[in-house]
């Protein structure tokens, strides 16, 4: 478990993650009128094939030290105010989530974009990796063509 | 090979952290590992998929990163530090 | 109070709006990897000037029509999965909910895409006005300049 | 005029709603509304602006929703119709 918190941003990464509501309610600030949250949920398929179940390994340290950066860039490209990412690492069935990224500003759009530039970035750059598993085995992402 | 190391015959103790396929290929998540002193990280990754011929397939979309940030691999290593090679990541 | 509740989405007009949770609850679906939750909050300030509370008027029936047809356009749009749209009408304090709008998708892009895209024609075509009390008096939108 | 409404001398009546700062000047939420029969929207937004004459302020920005949908000006209204003028909208 990881976790950095303080005025600007939450981070954390860990096996439990909280109810997105938390997330919300951290972000949520009075001069902020917008409040984007996006979750990642395991979903039951990927590329026609079946998924019964994800797991995340993640760098910790480095992953938590690469968020606070990325974070820091997203405060700085957009007039956004609170951030908030949650990650699970290990084990996240079907249907239950993986991620949980909040952003709020004065203003959707900016909250929106920002929320989306954010995790792009998260998933070119945080040391997570998916193994998924399939009715015929598992496998690390990297591993599939 | 000593010149091109800029060695002194020394060794430096790095201490190597395995994930996802790689912690798999490898067998262990941790591990400390003895290389040259002013070996650099391509000189690292080289040893190692010497010792672990699978890394080669996922060689070319590796990216290095000691002591917790991600550097480039003709970047000097030192004793003590912390080095993980990076295979594409998949968070999210 | 309008609520239109089925498969595919939930409208819900109304002057008490649940917690966001409920609507992320209702969007998730096993084949959707992504959920896209933004909520609107009145902030305390508007072109420079204090706000300390907006008032929603909503033309009720008509409004929850115009959200399905608007909901139905973003699902052909969109490879998007269900859609909630809540929206508070009377009353909104500082620091509070006015709106909650939930889309899944198998991915992240278009959950955030089909969100912003919705906000956007709600904010054009839903027929629901805003009055801004400051500290000099309430103004609805359209008195401004 | 009575060519130019289609008119038969009867009478429709519209069921009028009233939002926003619209319904702040006209003092009320709703009312019945008689208009000569085959008139369209465009002469009933006229006749309202003449007995609430600060509705031309706003009149370039209205936009006439009938049945609780959008619609052209220049539909014909009908016995027992449901008329709203909507003004620029602000939800969110």
């Amino acid at each position: 478990m990881k976790q950095i918190l303080n005025e600007r941003h939450w981070i954390l990464i860990s096996d439990r993650l909280p109810d997105p509501g938390e997330a919300h309610r951290f972000v949520s600030r009075k001069d902020c009128g917008a409040v984007n949250l996006f979750s990642g949920v395991t979903r039951n398929h990927e590329k026609g094939k079946k998924v019964s179940l994800l797991f995340y390994d993640c760098y910790e340290e480095m992953a938590a030290s690469v968020l606070q950066k990325l974070i820091a860039d997203i405060q700085v490209q957009f007039p956004v105010g609170k951030v908030a990412v949650l990650h699970k690492t290990g084990e996240v069935p079907v249907g239950h989530l993986s991620m949980i990224v909040a952003v709020a500003s004065a203003h959707r759009v900016e909250a929106i974009q920002a929320t989306l530039e954010l995790i792009n970035r998260l998933k070119r750059e945080v040391p997570i990796w998916k193994r998924e598993t399939f009715e015929d085995g598992e496998k690390w992402k990297e591993e599939q063509p | 090979m000593l010149n091109q190391l800029n060695s002194t015959g020394n060794c430096i103790t790095l201490n190597l952290r395995w994930f996802s396929i790689l912690a798999r290929l490898r067998g262990k998540a941790g591990e400390e590992f003895e290389m040259p002193e002013g070996c650099n990280g391509e000189v690292l990754i080289d040893r190692l998929c010497d010792e672990l011929p699978e890394i080669h397939k996922y060689r070319s979309h590796i990216r290095l990163a000691v002591n917790r940030e991600y550097v480039d691999p003709s970047v000097i290593l030192h004793d003590g530090d912390e080095v993980a090679l990076i295979t594409p990541v998949s968070g999210g």
